[in-house]
C-alpha cells in the first residue's frame, strides 16, 4: 500500500514535470510578452511530429530529438516574424483569435504533412527497462528521465529569469517593452529569442513524450487546456509557480484518481463511491483550480507579489 | 507604491470600444434594421432556390448569435471574458432534453426551468469566479464550464456522452407550433431581436453604465461609490441565461441534446465569433456568428482541409484590423484604425 | 552631439509638431520650454524613435538617426528619463538599475556605487519592487537608471515632478554635477527660473513650434517670452 | 469653522518590517484646506489609501464626523462623504466629461439597478453633473471624450468627480503633479472657492501652492507626524526644514 | 430499364474528418469511394452522385450537415458517421426525411432495441458485442480474474456491461479513466499491484496509443492484453512493436483468407497505402449493400418499401466473411478474436486467430418491434 502510494506520487510528479515543460514555455511567452498564446500546444505537437520524423531518418531518438529542437526554434522564430511580432500590442482576445487561427492551421498542415494516422516513435534502447527504487518498487527508466530533464529545465530556467540581466530584461519587457528599448536593449530580437525559447521548451515537451505518448494531430489540443490551468494555478509569468502548480496539478490528478475512490468508500455504499469517483475524476483538475484561484485571485505566486 | 495598479491583464483595452457618447453615424444607426431585414427576407430565398436547407443554417446563425450577444454582454461591457460559456447552452438544451424525458413538452415551462438552472449555476459560479479577473477570470469560468461538462457526460441516466434524443419539438400551449421550420426561424428571430432590443437597453441604461465604468477603471468606480462585484454579478447571471434560452432553442433546432455542446472547444468558438464581429458593440456578435457559421458551411464544400482557410481568414482578419470585422469595416471605408 | 531638423509628427489625423529645429552641442545644458500640451514629450518620443517621425532629420554626432529603433538611438549615447517615470514594477529597485546597464568606458562614470551615493533612499529599497515605491522615488530610480547606461546627452522629460522640495534640489545639484563632467542635457521642466541658472540655452515651443530660442540670459531679460509662452 | 470632521487616531501601516505611517493623529476642521506635506516616500500617498479605504490599516482609528469609520468599506466612506482624487489621474478615458460625473451622481441617487430607463437622458442626473463641472469650470468640455482633456483639465475633471459624489471632505493627492503654470492657477483658484463649503486634505509637493492655500499644515517625515499647526509656524520649523523644504524655499 | 438510365442515385457521406479522430472517418470514406470506384461508380447500375460532409465530430454539426444532405442535396442514401452520439442525432433528421441511413460504425443498443427504425441499416455491429468477443474469449480461457478499463463515459459503461455480458469470472476492478486521458501510469500501477490474469481496455483513438505504448513499461507485458478499438489499423502506426500479441475482439482482420477480403485489402492498401481497419470495410459494405438493394428493385428509388425490403434481404459477400441483416437491420455476423502482428511488409495489423462467434445476433433484437 505504501509502495503503491509512493509509486503514484512519483507517476504524478511525471506527469507534472510534462506539464511543466509545455507551461513553462508558456507562461514566459505569457508573462514577458502579455501574449496569450493558444498555439502553444501546436508547437509541442510539432515537436513530436518532427522528433519523430527525424528519429525514424537517423534511426535513433536521442538524435531525432537533436535535430527537432533546433528545429521548433526556427518555427518559433519564424512564427513570431510572421505573427506573433504583430499581437504584442493587441488586446488578449485579438490574440485570442490569431492563435485560435493558427491552431488551425498548424493542425492542418501537419496533418496534410503526416496524415491523421498517429506516428510511432521507438522508445530508446537505453532507457526502455525500468529501475529498482526500493524494495519491489520498479519505475520506468524513461519516466525518470523525463523527470530528470524537467527539473534540469526548471532549474536552468528559474535561474536565468531571477539571476541573469537576461531574466531582468524579460521581465522588464513584460511591462514597459518601448522603455527597455528607449534604454538601449534590442527589445525586438529579446522578444524573439523569448518566443524562439518558448517554442523549444514546448517542442522539447513533444519530443521527450513521443515515446510514450500518441503523437497525433490532436495532442496539442489536449494539452493546451491543462497548460493553461497550470500557469494560472501558479501565477501568470511566475516560472517557480509554474513548477508548483505542474507538480501539483499531477499528484492531484494521479493520486485523486487512484486513491480518490477509496477514499470515497469510506464515506459512501461502494456503488455511490464508484460512481462519485468517476464523476469527480475528470473534474479534479478544475476543481483544483476554482479552490486555488477562490482563495488566492492571482494564482500562488503572482508576479510583482513581494520580493522574490 | 503607486496608485497605476491599471489591471494590465484586463483583456479589454478600452481603445477598443467606441466612446459611448460619440453619435453613431447614419449607417450605424441604420444597420440592425438591415440585418434584421435580411434574415427575414431568408425564407423568400429558400422558397426562391427551392432550397429549404438555408433556413435551417439561417437559424442555426440566429441561435448562436443569440449566444454570443449574451456572451458581449460581459466579455464586451464587462470585461469579463468567460470560457465556459458553452456551459449555459448545455444547461438550456439539457433543461429542454431532460423534461420532455419525462413528457413534460411545453416550451415555456421548458424556458423556465432552463432559465432558474442558468441563473443559479450562474450565480454560484459567478460568485466565486469574480473573485478573479483577467486571465485568471478566463481559467476559472473554464473550470466550472469543464466541470458540467464532465458532469453530463457520466450523468448515464440522461444518456451521459451519447445524449438524448428528443421525441419531437417542444410544444406551445399544447400546441406543436415549431414543427415547421419556418416557425422556428422566426420564433428564432423574434427571440434575438428582443435580447437585441433588451441589450440596447440594458447597456445604456444605469446599470449598464456602471458595467462599462467598471470595465474600464474599477478603481475609479469604487472611488465613486460603486460596489463592481454585484453589478458584475448581475451581468453575469443575465448572460448565463439568455445563453440559456439559445440552448433551449438549440435543442429544438436539432432535436438531440448532448454534452457536445458544452466543451470548451465549443466556448471558445462562441469567444472567437464575438471578437470575430467586433466586441463591446450590439450588433458585432450578431454578425459574428453569422460569418463564422457561414464560413464553416462555405469553406466545407471546397477541401477536407477547409479548416486551414478558416485558420488563415482569422489570422488575416486580426493582422489587419483591431477590432474584429467592424474595425476592418472602418478601415475600409478610410477610418483611422488608431 | 543631437541635431533636430524639421521635425514633424501626429498622432493619428491630429498633427501635433509642425517642423522643430534645434540642437544640442557636446557638454551643453539646453531645455524645451512650453506649457502643457505643445508638444515637448512629443518631441522627445519622435528623437527616440519611439514614435517614429513622419517628417523631419534627427541626426546623433552627425549620423542620420531618422527611422532608426529606438535601441539604436539609445545606443549612441543617449539616455532618457521619460515623462510618467516608466519604473520596471516587476523588478526590484536594484535590478531596474542594472537591468539596462551600459557601459562603453572601463571605469565607467556611473555605478551602483555611485547611483546610491547620490540618492541614498533607493539604497534603502533596493530590494522592493518598482510598484513598491513612492511617486517620488520612482523619479529618483528613473533618474539613476538612465543614468546607468552612462549616456553622453541625457534627456529629462519633467524628472522633478512629483518631488519634494529637497529632493528637487538634490536633483538641480546632481544635474549640474553631471553637467560639470561633461555631459550634455535636454532638460523639460517647468521650474524656469532653476533652469535659467544652470541652463546654457532654452528652446521655446508653443504649438509644435520652435517660437523663441536664445540664451539664459536673453530669457531672463525677456519678460515678454515668459508671459507669453510660459505663463510664468 | 471649529468642529473637528476628520479624526484620525494611532494609525498605522506596516509593509512587511517597514512602517509606512507610524502612529500618526491627525485633526481636520470642517471648511479648512489641509495640506499634509514631506519628503518623498513618507507615506502620505499611504495615509490617503487608509483614509479612503483603499488599503486596511493595521491600528488605529479614523472618525469622521464624530463616527468610527475605520471598520467601513471604501463604497461606504463614499456614501458618508469622504471622496478622493488619485496622485495618477484616473478617470473614464472612453465616457464623456458629463458622464464621468454624472456616473458619480448617479452612485448617490437612488439604485443603481435600473435596466431599462436610458441613464444618460436622466435630466436631474445630467444637471447635477453639469452643476459640478461648472464649479470647476469645466462646462464647456461636457461633451468632450474625458481621455483628450489636457492634463490640467484632467485634474479638473477629478475634483468635479469627487464634488459630485456628495462628498464633504476631499482627500486630494497631488492634484498639481504635471500641471502648467497656467493650469496651475485654475485649479489653485478652484481649490480656494471651495474652502468654507468643502473640507481639503491636500498632499503638495508646489510650496507656492501649499503656503497660498493651506489654513493649516502637517508633515509627514517617515509615517510620523513630526510637525503640524498654522502654514508660518510650520514653515520656520527646523526639522522641516531639514528634512524636507531645503534651501530652497530660502533663497 | 431506359428510365433508370438517366437517373442518378445520390448518396450522402458523413463522417468525422477533422479533428484527432479524423483518421477513423477517412478510413471509411476512402473504402467507400474505394467501391463506388470497383462499381464504376454504378450503384444498381445507376449512376451516383456522392457528396461528402465533415460532422466534426459534434453531434449538432452532424444534424446540420445530415439536413443540409436530405434537404439541400435530396440524396436517397445518407452513409455514416462515425460516433454513437453523432449517430443518435441524426437518426431522426435523415429518416423522417424518407432517406435511407446507413449507420456504418455506430451501432447503439437503443437503436437496435427499442428504438429500431425502419429506414435505419447498420453495416457494422451492435456496440455490445466487440466487447462480448473478449468476454467469451476470457472465459473459455479460463481467466480468474480480469481488470477493466474504459474512458467513464456512455460507450465505456456499454463496453464493460458488454464485455461482462459473455465473461463470468471475477472482474477484479473497473477502472474509468477521464475522456482523453494522456498520461495512463496510475492506473497502470494500480493494475500491476492487483496482478490480474488479463487485462480487458476499450481505450478508442489516442487514448489507446497511449496506453498501448505505456502497458510495456510498466513491465506488465506477461499479462494478457484483451481489446475492443484499442489496437486496430488505426492506431498500431503508432504503437508498433508495443502492442505485438496484443488481442483484440472484431468482426474482421486484414488476413481473414477468403478472396473478398484478400482482394478488398489488396485494393485498399494499393490505393491508400494504409492497412484497411475494420471502419473500411463497414464502409465498405454499405457501398455494396446500396449496390445490391438497387439491383433488386431495378434501380428503382421511388418505392422506398420495395427498396427497404430489398436492403434488408441484399445479398452480397462481405470481405469479412459471413453477413447478413437481422430483423432489426442489424447485421448478423461472425466476430472474430484477433491479434496483432508485424507482416512481411514491415506493417503492424490484426491477424485472425479464432471465430469466437458464429452467425452471431446482438442482444437487443427481440426489443425491436419492427
Ligand atoms: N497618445 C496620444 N494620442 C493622441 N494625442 C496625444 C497623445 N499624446 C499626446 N497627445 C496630444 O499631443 C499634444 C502634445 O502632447 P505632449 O505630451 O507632447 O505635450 P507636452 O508639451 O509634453 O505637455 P506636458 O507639459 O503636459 O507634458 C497634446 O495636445 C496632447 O493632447
Ligand atoms: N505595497 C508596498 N509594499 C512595500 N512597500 C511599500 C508598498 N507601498 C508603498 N511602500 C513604501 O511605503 C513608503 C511610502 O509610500 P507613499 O506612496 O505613501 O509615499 P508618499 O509620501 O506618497 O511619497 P510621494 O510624495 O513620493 O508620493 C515608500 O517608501 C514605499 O516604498
Ligand atoms: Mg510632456
Ligand atoms: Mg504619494
Amino acid at each position: 500500500m505504501l509502495n503503491l502510494f509512493l509509486l503514484q506520487s512519483l507517476n504524478g510528479i511525471q506527469f507534472g514535470i510534462l506539464l511543466f515543460l509545455v507551461a513553462a514555455g508558456l507562461t514566459l511567452i505569457f508573462g514577458v510578452m502579455d501574449l496569450i498564446n493558444l498555439a502553444h500546444g501546436v508547437l509541442y505537437m510539432i515537436g513530436a511530429y518532427l522528433t519523430a520524423a527525424f528519429a525514424a531518418m537517423t534511426g535513433s531518438f536521442a538524435y531525432g530529438i537533436l535535430i527537432a529542437l533546433p528545429a521548433t526554434l526556427a518555427i518559433g522564430i519564424a512564427l513570431e516574424v510572421l505573427v506573433f511580432r504583430r499581437l504584442y500590442d493587441r488586446s488578449h482576445l485579438d490574440q485570442v483569435l490569431a492563435t485560435f487561427g493558427l491552431i488551425l492551421i498548424l493542425n492542418e498542415t501537419v496533418k496534410i504533412i503526416w496524415g491523421s494516422a498517429p506516428l510511432s516513435v521507438p522508445m530508446p534502447e537505453a532507457f526502455s527497462g525500468s529501475i529498482q527504487l526500493m524494495g519491489n518498487l520498479r519505475y520506468p527508466t524513461f519516466r525518470i528521465l523525463i523527470i530528470a530533464a524537467g527539473l534540469a529545465t526548471a532549474l536552468g530556467l528559474y535561474f536565468m529569469v531571477n539571476h541573469t540581466r537576461l531574466g531582468m530584461l524579460l521581465r522588464a519587457g513584460a511591462t514597459h517593452g518601448a522603455m527597455v528599448s528607449a534604454l538601449g536593449v534590442n527589445i525586438r530580437r529579446l522578444f524573439m529569442i523569448v518566443f524562439g525559447l518558448g517554442a523549444m521548451l514546448a517542442g522539447f515537451a513533444g519530443g521527450m513524450v513521443a515515446p510514450i505518448l500518441s503523437v497525433d494531430p490532436g495532442m496539442g489540443d489536449s494539452i493546451l487546456i491543462l497548460t493553461f490551468v497550470v500557469i494560472v494555478i501558479g501565477g501568470v509569468g511566475s516560472v517557480r509557480g509554474a513548477f508548483v502548480a505542474a507538480i501539483l496539478v499531477g499528484l492531484v490528478d494521479t493520486l485523486g484518481r487512484s486513491f480518490g475512490p477509496m477514499l470515497l468508500r469510506n464515506l459512501l455504499d461502494p456503488a455511490a463511491a464508484a460512481q462519485m469517483g468517476r464523476t469527480l475524476a475528470p473534474m479534479l483538475v478544475y476543481i483544483l483550480m476554482a479552490a486555488v484561484l477562490y482563495l488566492r485571485p492571482t494564482g500562488l505566486f503572482p508576479m510583482g507579489g513581494g520580493t522574490r | 507604491m503607486s496608485e497605476a495598479a491599471t489591471p494590465s491583464l484586463g483583456p479589454v483595452s478600452s481603445s477598443v470600444i467606441d466612446a459611448p457618447h460619440v453619435r453613431p453615424p447614419l449607417l450605424a444607426q441604420s444597420a440592425p434594421w438591415l440585418i434584421f431585414g435580411l434574415f427575414a427576407a431568408v425564407p423568400l430565398l429558400a422558397l426562391a432556390t427551392g432550397d429549404s436547407f438555408i433556413l435551417v443554417v439561417a437559424t442555426r446563425m440566429l441561435i448562436f448569435a443569440l449566444a454570443a450577444l449574451s456572451l458581449n454582454l460581459i466579455m464586451g461591457y464587462g470585461a469579463l471574458v468567460s470560457f465556459g460559456h458553452a456551459a449555459y447552452i448545455g444547461i438550456g438544451a439539457y433543461a429542454v432534453g431532460i423534461l420532455s424525458s419525462y413528457g413534460i413538452n411545453d416550451l415555456l415551462l421548458q424556458i423556465a426551468a432552463a432559465l432558474a438552472a442558468s441563473g443559479l449555476f450562474a450565480l454560484v459560479t459567478g460568485y466565486l469566479s469574480l473573485r478573479t479577473s483577467g486571465v485568471y477570470f478566463i481559467m476559472i469560468t473554464l473550470a466550472f464550464g469543464q466541470m458540467a461538462f464532465f458532469f453530463m457526460v457520466s450523468l448515464s441516466a440522461f444518456g451521459g456522452d451519447d445524449g438524448i434524443s428528443l421525441s419531437g419539438r417542444s410544444t406551445l400551449f399544447g400546441a406543436d407550433l415549431l414543427r415547421s421550420n419556418l416557425v422556428l426561424f422566426y420564433g428564432v428571430l423574434g427571440v434575438l431581436a428582443a435580447a437585441f432590443l433588451l441589450m440596447r437597453m440594458l447597456v445604456a441604461s444605469r446599470f449598464g453604465r456602471v458595467l462599462r465604468g467598471t470595465r474600464d477603471n474599477p478603481t475609479r468606480m469604487r472611488a465613486i461609490g460603486f460596489s463592481p462585484f454585484s453589478f458584475q454579478l448581475t451581468a453575469y447571471v443575465i448572460a448565463g441565461m439568455i445563453a440559456a434560452l439559445a440552448g433551449v432553442l438549440l435543442a429544438n433546432q436539432v432535436q438531440f441534446v448532448s454534452p457536445a455542446y458544452m466543451t470548451w472547444a465549443r466556448s471558445g468558438e462562441l469567444i472567437v465569433m464575438v471578437v470575430l464581429g467586433g466586441m463591446g458593440t450590439l450588433l458585432g456578435p450578431i454578425i459574428g456568428a453569422t460569418v463564422f457559421i457561414l464560413l464553416e458551411d462555405v469553406l466545407a464544400h471546397f477541401s477536407e482541409h477547409w479548416k486551414l482557410g478558416l485558420g488563415l481568414i482569422l489570422v488575416l482578419v486580426v493582422l489587419g484590423s483591431r477590432d474584429g470585422m467592424s474595425g476592418l469595416a472602418r478601415r475600409l471605408r478610410g477610418g483611422s484604425d488608431v | 552631439m543631437l541635431k533636430v531638423e524639421g521635425l514633424q509628427n501626429a498622432y493619428g489625423q491630429s498633427r501635433i509638431l509642425f517642423g522643430i529645429n534645434f540642437e544640442v552641442r557636446a557638454g551643453e545644458v539646453v531645455t524645451l520650454l512650453g506649457r502643457n500640451g505643445m508638444g515637448k514629450t512629443t518631441t522627445i518620443n519622435s528623437i527616440f524613435g519611439l514614435l517614429p517621425p513622419k517628417g523631419g532629420k534627427v541626426f546623433v554626432d552627425g549620423l542620420n538617426m531618422t527611422g532608426k529603433p529606438p535601441h539604436a538611438i539609445a545606443q549612441q549615447g543617449l539616455g532618457l528619463v521619460p515623462e510618467g517615470r516608466q519604473i520596471f514594477p516587476t523588478l526590484s529597485v536594484e535590478e531596474n538599475l542594472v537591468a539596462t546597464r551600459r557601459a562603453d568606458r572601463r571605469a565607467p562614470k556611473w555605478t551602483l556605487e555611485s547611483i546610491y551615493r547620490m540618492f541614498p533612499r533607493l539604497k534603502e529599497r533596493r530590494r522592493n519592487m518598482g510598484n513598491q515605491l513612492s511617486g517620488g522615488e520612482q523619479q529618483m530610480l528613473a533618474v539613476g537608471r538612465a543614468l546607468m547606461t552612462n549616456p553622453r546627452l541625457i534627456v529629462l522629460d519633467e524628472a522633478t515632478e512629483g518631488l519634494s522640495p529637497l529632493m528637487r534640489e538634490e536633483i538641480w545639484t546632481c544635474l549640474r554635477s553631471i553637467k560639470s563632467e561633461g555631459e550634455a542635457i535636454l532638460v523639460i521642466d517647468k521650474n524656469v527660473d532653476v533652469l535659467a541658472r544652470f541652463a546654457d540655452r532654452h528652446v521655446v515651443i508653443e504649438k509644435g513650434r520652435v517660437v523663441w530660442s536664445g540664451d539664459s540670459a536673453g530669457l531672463v531679460d525677456n519678460p515678454d517670452i515668459k508671459n507669453r509662452y510660459l505663463h510664468v | 469653522m471649529s468642529d473637528v470632521l476628520l479624526k484620525v487616531e494611532g494609525l498605522r501601516k506596516n509593509f512587511g518590517a517597514l512602517k509606512v505611517t507610524d502612529n500618526v493623529d491627525l485633526a481636520v476642521e470642517a471648511g479648512e484646506i489641509h495640506a499634509l506635506i514631506g519628503p518623498n516616500g513618507a507615506g502620505k500617498t499611504t495615509l490617503i489609501h487608509q483614509l479612503s479605504g483603499n488599503l486596511k490599516s493595521d491600528f488605529g482609528k479614523i472618525f469622521f464626523d464624530g463616527r468610527d469609520i475605520s471598520p467601513l468599506s471604501m463604497q461606504n466612506r463614499v456614501h458618508l462623504g469622504l471622496a478622493r482624487s488619485f496622485q495618477i489621474t484616473s478617470i473614464l478615458d472612453g465616457f464623456s466629461v458629463l458622464e464621468n460625473v454624472a456616473m458619480a451622481v448617479q452612485a448617490r441617487s437612488g439604485s443603481s439597478f435600473r435596466f431599462f430607463r436610458n441613464a444618460s437622458r436622466e435630466d436631474d442626473i445630467n444637471a447635477q453633473a453639469s452643476a459640478a463641472l461648472a464649479r470647476v469650470q469645466l462646462a464647456d468640455r461636457a461633451h468632450r471624450r474625458a481621455g483628450s482633456l489636457s492634463h490640467g483639465e484632467k485634474r479638473q475633471l477629478e475634483i468635479a468627480i469627487a464634488l459630485a459624489t456628495g462628498a464633504r471632505l476631499l482627500l486630494l493627492d497631488e492634484p498639481l503633479a504635471g500641471t502648467g503654470h497656467e493650469e496651475s492657477a485654475v485649479l489653485v483658484d478652484l481649490m480656494r472657492s471651495l474652502r468654507g463649503s468643502h473640507t481639503l486634505v491636500l498632499i503638495e509637493h508646489d510650496m507656492d501652492a501649499v503656503f497660498s492655500l493651506a489654513d493649516h499644515v502637517s508633515v509627514l517625515v517617515y509615517g510620523r507626524v513630526i510637525a503640524s499647526g498654522e502654514p508660518a509656524a510650520v514653515r520656520a520649523h527646523p526639522d522641516v526644514r531639514a528634512a524636507y523644504l531645503g534651501e530652497e524655499e530660502i533663497a | 430499364q431506359d428510365k433508370a438510365q438517366d437517373k442518378k442515385v445520390k448518396i450522402g457521406l458523413i463522417y468525422t474528418l477533422s479533428g484527432p479522430s479524423a483518421l477513423l472517418g477517412e478510413q471509411s470514406r476512402d473504402a467507400f469511394l474505394l467501391a463506388a470506384e470497383k462499381l464504376g461508380n454504378k450503384f444498381g447500375g445507376l449512376d451516383a452522385e456522392i457528396i461528402i460532409q465533415d460532422d466534426e465530430q459534434k453531434p449538432d454539426i452532424g444534424v446540420s450537415k445530415a439536413q443540409q444532405l436530405v434537404e439541400r442535396d435530396q440524396v436517397d442514401f445518407v452513409v455514416g458517421p462515425i460516433f454513437s452520439n453523432v449517430l443518435n442525432a441524426i437518426v431522426k433528421p435523415v429518416t423522417a426525411s424518407g432517406a435511407f441511413l446507413i449507420s456504418t460504425n455506430a451501432g447503439t443498443s437503443n437503436l437496435a432495441g427499442k428504438d429500431c427504425n425502419a429506414n435505419l441499416f447498420v453495416t457494422s455491429y451492435q456496440n455490445d458485442q466487440m466487447h462480448e468477443v473478449s468476454g467469451k474469449y476470457a472465459e473459455t480461457q479460463g481467466y480468474k480474474r480480469v481488470v477493466l478499463i474504459a474512458p467513464n463515459y456512455q460507450a465505456g459503461k456499454d463496453a464493460l456491461a458488454g464485455f461482462k455480458h459473455s465473461y463470468k469470472g471475477e472482474a477484479a476492478q473497473e477502472l474509468y479513466v477521464p475522456l482523453g486521458q494522456l498520461d495512463f501510469s496510475a492506473e497502470l500501477a494500480q493494475i500491476a499491484a492487483d496482478a490480474p490474469d488479463a487485462v480487458y481496455a476499450f481505450l478508442p483513438g489516442g487514448m489507446g496509443v497511449n496506453f498501448v505504448k505505456q502497458y510495456r513499461q510498466a513491465g506488465l507485458e506477461a499479462t494478457p492484453f484483451l481489446s475492443a478499438f484499442t489496437v486496430d489499423e488505426t492506431t498500431l502506426p503508432a504503437q508498433q512493436d508495443a502492442a505485438l500479441g496484443f488481442m483484440a475482439g472484431s468482426n474482421w482482420a486484414p488476413d481473414l483468407d477468403t478472396p473478398e477480403a484478400r482482394a478488398f485489402t489488396t485494393a485498399y492498401e494499393a490505393k491508400y497505402k494504409r492497412v484497411p481497419a475494420t471502419y473500411a470495410v463497414q464502409a465498405y459494405d454499405a457501398a455494396m449493400l446500396i449496390d445490391a438493394a438497387l439491383k433488386k428493385t431495378g434501380g428503382n428509388l421511388e418505392d422506398k418499401d420495395a427498396l427497404r425490403q430489398a436492403m434488408k434481404t441484399a445479398e452480397f459477400t462481405s470481405p469479412r466473411g459471413q453477413f447478413a441483416l437481422g430483423d432489426n437491420h442489424f447485421p448478423i455476423q461472425d466476430f472474430y478474436l484477433t491479434k496483432v502482428v508485424k507482416r512481411a511488409d514491415g506493417q503492424f495489423a490484426t491477424s485472425y486467430v479464432e471465430t469466437i462467434f458464429d452467425d452471431y445476433k446482438d442482444n437487443y433484437a427481440s426489443e425491436c418491434k419492427m
